[in-house]
């Protein structure tokens, strides 16, 4: 049977042994310590009899809470491979200089960087933000869950299914050696013939319906389950942030998916989109794509406002100031946001008033950002600043941030970007943003509701660890790259003649390690809270004075959220309660109709990634097996009429009871 | 405090909700009203193109262009019964936003690619050849 | 339903994208045919009626709904899914007769834009006979409750939307193909 | 935090002056308008970025908890006179920034022909530019100069103080054109032709390269570009002139085939038409040109008739050129041909092979027995 290629084609496809890496040593290495880690996890798991805890209580489960805590971890998990990889590039770059190849060829210095890029983007920060979002929008409007709780946990499997897939990647077969946006025509079958663009593609297409699905279910959420007073004017601004973020990805993800799926067909079925073949159009791609991929760009750093915002108010002990202008900011830049994508291909060469027209409005956007600026400023003007860790965070955004807004509109301007346009100013800008931005906002968000979830805070001085090392980090290793881009140096360069670089990529990889130890420090941090999880225990609900609706509840609230549904007075809802002198209810507690957990999610997204990695690999058989799988699943699902419980009332009122029971001893 | 009945939330979308769908009665009238002015709207434009009546193509284009836009509306009042007020008005939210990214998506991409492909396809600009 | 009305929304855009796709490549024939010898107007007009047709019986299933005629909206239930059968069924003739005349999806940027974006539409027409026929079933089998109620709501938002989308495609790409 | 950053950036600045920031410094007249808007711009921002800066670090320390001296002030939350100011104060340097950039991008649009090759230095109408025709290469840079007749690879001259015009091309995926000291990038496609007008006014040795990521031997896609005075670039031109080989279509095949980290190469006669071929993908023999096949559809294509017409367009189908094919596939290629649509053209001049053996060693398929060219007729030589 072995010996017969045509039959080993048919049951196996492209797969074969060689698709295993194992002339690579160091992927050799990762492997085995993926391996061993994996068992050593998985027997962990049986050793204490987790596994059907984990399956009932967290992968079957459909509170937007626990869904929201499974996003942040998969992405710190994606954090260290896609760190990892960041490592890499920045040791090969400071190594390769003098006639040095570095340590790494260039077919695997090829897939890290894009591997780098796409993992980072969409599951790290995608992941990050739909995380917290999912945690604490339902919470912020006093709902109780999500609007389609089902779909959540479905969006959660399929994002978590992309990640699986590009994990796979490292171990069979390769990854994509495209750059993270894959242009053809290098991206297509011509140029690119191995499996990594396919790795690319599906895993994108399938944490993609996630992300789609999840902007849906939250944009529903928000619009129909306020609480009852809650006009849209009313809303906490990370919610309104959040309601933002979810219209764009609404708005942008489908064109994603469609230029993926025009690429797939090149690739697949021959058709001639984007070669340079009868009549297709590679610039055609450039286009869509990158009509996507600048409001995703604001997709990730909304959020991250609106988490600013959040902290600043809390901590300032003021209101925000200037919520009306901070709203349509918001807006104004969803809306301006899907104006810009040329911006990323000026030199690519259309005219001159086409470059323009994306110029300005690129710079237009520039606007609302400003304001927003000035509005966290105002918001600490005449304050009682506490420098708690999430504080902390949102300063360093703000000083950080400034400078990544300044390079961004100097790309805007065409000429200035003709010289700059892909070159290392252009990435210590963009990393400038995104982590100066999205992941400065998305540890503070983390810092800042992780009491909220867990019932504790986290070490604060671990954190302040992780914040000095991870600041100071970042300036160490992105400024060098912006002096090497006015020294004329591009992007995704393996190695380098000019013996005066090596000095700047030497002090960006010492930046990149701090940014490691930073890394560490905040995995420290966890395990320490854990550990001393009793002395920092949060028995209030609200540790931190906080001032929206998600601080009224116990932590971590009971699984229904509230009792009963608030109703706001105010923007800041709870401190408007709080003011009032608002007191628990005591009594007249109901049943609470909750949706009942279902593994349905969790096997539409394993059977899409099996059809997808299917497809990858063109087995063809498992295809059609697993589409039909997953059609039937679906069709099944549908069947389920039973999806809803109710907590007997008797429940509600021991759970009440018990928190104010610890209420009134936290006080005494 | 008000005792949230109503506020026990949508669970997936698939239980007993129906009273607060916001979704209007369907008449047949407004059916065939539908009915009759699609079919209308799209027996004039394959006239107009197959006899070539107009004789012209640009007035031909824009004539099937703005009839086809007219059904479109009409499909929107008729079949899919959109009106300022349903679900507080957020469809129609949803909808008008969504044809301005439509538009932007299309017109913006015919801008940008003209723009490019005069510049740099080979065949478009008659100096390019020798 | 916003929830739903929003994913459809979402479908737009993948719409958008395609028909600007054809905008920009539709001119493209690479020396091979163009719409004039390919496409059918009279195969068009009948195929639009068959998408028109089963929207109106799709909209009598709604009213039968509302009267609570189970047996009867499931009769126009069939019926419309018959005409959007039909609708597929001539799509694919055409398709197929293309295809035969060596115009296929590699031919030309021209010609791989229109089977996408016909073909995509032709696809969702395909998932909306699926979930039609999966809601005969339940709705047989379990009657006209609420939930079954928002499902056919649901479907005949999509339905009606295919047909939208399908106004989109006969101008766009029929009909001003065929001027060009 | 301040104190920690200023120390930080200190020695960064310094040796930004230190060492060669070619961007900042450049030798072309293009580069150093980018280079002046770069820093216009900067400054122009600065107004208003160094104000925020230094006042995010004021309230946070005077508004810190421990100072229980300054006003707190918890329902501050408006100011209709502050918010005036906080919009329209990005606004105006955004309305400056603006009329800058409008001005600057069209004035320094690639495509445009330069009007000056250094401040107060117009351009004479009758002055003609030098022609460089650049094309991308995996992974190398083939430079054609038309007025002499002459090719390189892996290094271009230019004389001091002339205009350039680049037409640019690539044989296979995407790359961009980017000398630093010369003037910004442009991309380098396939099939399709970007232009740049620059001017070199300093001489001397200065570095190129291709900016956009294309595939494993993208690092070392570099190129030496050599700016010389009008005497010393006339030798360059007539030393290869006297030593370098003719690069025909059968050369530059062999050439185009993916190869890292060439040594310089020189070519003292070019096929005068051969970038026009590369532009149009139709180098190899038998290939219809893009720009014709470009005309016949605009004229509505050939109809069903060409239907079967399409190993003599399909140029890199499902092989990278030069490499063997992907997936094999048999095409009957028939010949069925409008009289050539744009009447007399190019491809009646210099269409045959220099080399008259079939071109496998292009490492393409032998065409099949039936195949007949399109486009090229016989020619009488």
């Amino acid at each position: 049977m072995f010996d017969n290629p045509e039959l080993m084609k048919a049951i196996f496809g492209r797969l074969t042994l060689e698709a295993l890496p194992l002339h690579e040593p160091i992927l050799v290495a990762t492997f085995a310590a993926v391996a061993i880690g994996g068992v050593a996890m998985v027997g962990a798991l049986t050793y204490f009899k987790l596994w059907g805890y984990l399956w009932k209580e967290w992968f079957t489960s459909i509170d937007h809470k626990r869904i929201g805590i499974m996003y942040v971890v998969l992405a710190l998990v994606m954090l260290l491979r896609g760190f990892a990889d960041a490592i890499m590039m920045r040791v090969q770059q400071a190594m390769a200089f003098n006639g040095s190849e570095g340590y790494l060829p260039a077919h695997h210095f090829d897939q890290i960087f894009t591997a780098h890029g796409v993992i980072m983007i969409f599951f790290v920060a995608m992941p990050l933000v739909t995380g917290l979002m999912n945690y604490v929008v339902p919470l912020q409007i006093g709902a109780r869950d999500v609007a389609f709780p089902f779909l959540n946990n479905f969006s959660f499997w399929m994002t978590a299914a992309g990640a699986a897939l590009v994990m796979a990647s490292l171990f069979i077969g390769e990854f994509a050696r495209t750059g993270w946006l894959a242009y053809p025509p290098l991206s297509n079958i011509a140029y690119s013939p191995d499996v990594g663009v396919d790795y690319y593609i599906w895993s994108l297409q399938v944490a993609g319906v996630g992300t789609l699905l999840s902007g849906v279910n939250l944009i529903a959420t928000i619009v129909k389950m306020r609480a009852p007073g809650m006009t849209l004017m009313k809303m906490p601004v990370f919610t309104w942030t959040a309601l933002c973020t979810n219209v764009l990805i609404v708005a942008a993800f489908p064109v994603l998916t469609g230029v993926l799926a025009l690429l797939s067909l090149d690739r697949y079925a021959g058709t001639n989109f984007f070669t340079s073949d009868f009549g297709g159009n590679a610039m055609m791609y450039v286009n869509l794509i990158w009509i996507w991929g600048h409001p995703e760009v604001y997709i990730l750093v909304l959020p991250a406002f609106g988490v600013f915002s959040e902290v600043t108010s809390t901590f300032s002990g003021k209101k925000l100031f200037g919520y009306t202008s901070m709203v349509y900011a918001t807006v104004v830049i969803t809306i301006l946001s899907y104006l810009v994508w040329l911006h990323h291909f000026f030199t690519m060469g259309s005219g001159a008033s086409v470059n323009s027209f994306f110029g300005i409005t690129t710079m237009i956007i520039s606007i609302p950002t400003g304001a927003k600026i000035f509005n966290w400023l105002f918001t600490m003007y005449r304050g009682r600043i506490r420098f708690e860790v999430p504080m902390m965070w949102t300063i360093a955004f703000m000083l950080t941030f400034v400078i990544g807004g300044m390079t961004g509109v100097l790309l805007a301007v065409p000429p200035a970007d003709f010289v700059l346009h892909n070159s290392l100013f252009l990435i210590a800008h963009f990393h400038n943003v995104i982590i100066g931005g999205v992941v400065f906002g998305m540890f503070a968000g983390i810092t800042y509701w992780f009491p909220k979830a867990f019932g504790f805070k986290l070490d604060p001085f671990w954190g302040k660890m992780s914040f000095w090392f991870w600041v100071i980090g970042f300036w160490f290793a992105f400024m060098p790259l912006y002096v090497l881009g006015f020294m004329g140096v591009t992007r995704r360069l393996r190695v380098f003649d000019d013996p005066s670089l090596q000095i700047w990529f030497i002090i960006a990889a010492l930046g990149a390690a701090m940014i490691a130890i930073g890394i560490a420090c905040f995995l420290i941090q966890i395990a320490v809270s854990i550990k001393n999880r009793e002395k920092l225990r949060d028995w209030t609900g609200d540790p931190w004075n906080g001032r929206t609706l998600e601080w009224s509840t116990s932590s971590p609230p009971p699984v229904y959220n509230f009792a009963f549904t608030p109703v706001i007075h105010d923007n800041d809802a709870w401190w408007d309660m709080k003011k009032r002198g608002y007191q628990r209810p005591a009594d007249g507690f109901k049943a609470i109709h909750m949706p009942s957990n279902t593994s349905a999610g969790i096997i539409l997204a394993g059977l899409s990634a099996l059809v997808a990695f299917a497809l990858i690999w063109q087995i063809w058989w498992l295809a059609i097996v697993g589409f039909l799988g997953l059609i039937g699943t679906a069709i099944g699902h549908t069947f389920n009429y039973h999806r809803s419980f109710y907590i007997p009332r008797e429940k509600v009122v021991e759970t009440e009871r018990a928190r104010t029971q610890l209420l009134q001893t936290a006080r005494a | 405090m008000s005792t949230g009945t109503h506020s026990a939330h949508g669970h997936g979308g698939h239980d007993s909700h129906g009273h607060d769908s916001g979704h209007p009665e369907s008449t047949f009238k407004g059916y065939m009203i539908g009915f009759v002015l699609s079919v209308i709207l799209t027996a004039i434009p394959f006239w107009l193109v197959m006899s070539g009546t107009l004789g012209n193509k640009d007035a031909t284009t824009v004539a099937i262009l703005v009839l086809g836009a007219i059904q479109i509306v009409v499909h929107m009042i008729y079949f899919l019964h959109m009106t300022p007020s349903s679900e507080s008005g957020w469809t129609m939210m949803a909808l008008i936003f969504t044809v301005v990214m439509v538009v932007i998506t299309l017109s913006g991409s015919l801008w940008v690619m003209y723009h490019m492909n005069a510049n740099m396809m080979p065949g478009m600009d008659p100096s390019q050849l020798p | 339903m916003l929830g739903f009305w929003l994913y459809l929304m979402s479908d737009c855009l993948v719409f958008a994208v395609l028909f600007a796709t054809y905008g920009v490549l539709g001119a493209n024939y690479a020396a091979g045919p163009s719409p004039k010898e390919l496409f059918d107007l009279p195969l068009v007009a009948l195929n639009t009626s068959m998408l028109l047709l089963s929207s109106i019986t799709y909209g009598f299933a709604v009213l039968e709904m509302q009267k609570k005629n189970q047996n009867a909206m499931l009769l126009w239930l069939v019926v419309t899914g018959l005409f959007g059968a039909a609708f597929l069924s001539i799509e694919l003739y055409e398709f197929a007769h293309m295809i035969h005349e060596g115009a296929t999806p590699q031919r030309s940027a021209f010609l791989s834009s229109f089977f996408t974006l016909v073909g995509t539409h032709g696809l969702h027409v395909t998932f909306g006979i699926i979930w039609m026929i999966t809601l005969i079933v339940q709705v047989w089998k379990f009657g006209l409750i609420e939930a079954n109620k928002r499902r056919l709501l649901c479907l005949s938002m999509f339905w009606h939307f295919l047909d939208v989308v399908w106004i989109g495609v006969f101008t766009f790409v029929y009909l001003m193909g065929v001027l060009r | 935090m301040k104190l920690f950053r200023n120390f930080a950036l200190l020695p960064l600045l310094a040796l930004l002056g230190g060492c060669n920031a070619i961007v900042l410094n450049p030798a072309g007249d293009v580069a150093i308008q980018q280079r002046d808007l770069v820093i216009i711009s900067t400054v122009l921002m600065l107004f208003i970025v160094i104000p925020v800066m230094a006042l995010i670090v004021f309230f946070a320390w005077r508004y810190r908890q421990s100072n229980t001296s300054v006003p707190y002030d918890p329902d501050w939350d408006h100011s209709t006179h502050l918010e005036l100011v906080i919009w329209a104060a990005p606004l105006l340097i955004i309305i400056c920034l603006g009329a800058i950039t409008w001005m600057a991008t069209h004035l320094l649009d690639p495509f445009r022909p330069l009007g000056r090759t250094a401040p107060g230095q117009a351009v004479a109408h009758e002055v003609k530019p030098l022609k460089v025709e650049v094309v991308a290469l995996d992974w190398k840079w083939l430079f054609i100069y038309p007025d002499y007749g002459i090719a390189t690879v892996n290094q271009m001259a230019a004389p001091v103080d002339q205009p350039i015009h680049f037409r640019i091309s690539a044989s296979s995926v995407m790359n961009a054109f980017y000398v630093p000291a010369l003037a910004g990038m442009i991309y380098a496609m396939p099939g399709m032709q970007t232009q740049l007008n620059a001017v070199i006014n300093k001489p001397g040795d200065f570095k190129g390269f291709s900016a956009n990521y294309s595939g494993d031997g993208f690092s070392k896609m570099r190129f030496d570009f050599l700016a010389r005075s009008e005497a010393d670039f006339a030798k360059w031109v007539s030393d290869i002139k006297a030593t370098g080989g003719n690069l025909g279509r059968t050369e530059y095949l062999e050439l185009e085939k993916p190869s890292e980290g060439v040594a310089v190469r020189k070519y003292a006669s070019v096929d005068q038409q051969l970038f026009q071929l590369i532009v149009n993908l139709c180098v190899q023999p038998g290939k219809m040109c893009m720009h014709e096949m470009a005309a016949i559809d605009a004229k509505g294509g050939l109809g069903l008739a060409g239907v079967n017409l399409v190993q003599s367009i399909e140029y890199d189908k499902s092989a990278r050129r030069g490499s063997a094919p992907i997936l094999a596939k048999t095409y009957v290629a028939s010949v069925c041909t409008t009289d050539a649509p744009m009447g007399a053209d190019m491809m009646d001049v210099q269409v045959t092979p220099v080399s008259s053996t079939p071109l496998l060693g292009a490492g393409l398929p032998k065409p099949a027995a039936t195949f007949q060219s399109f486009a090229p007729r016989p020619s009488n030589s």
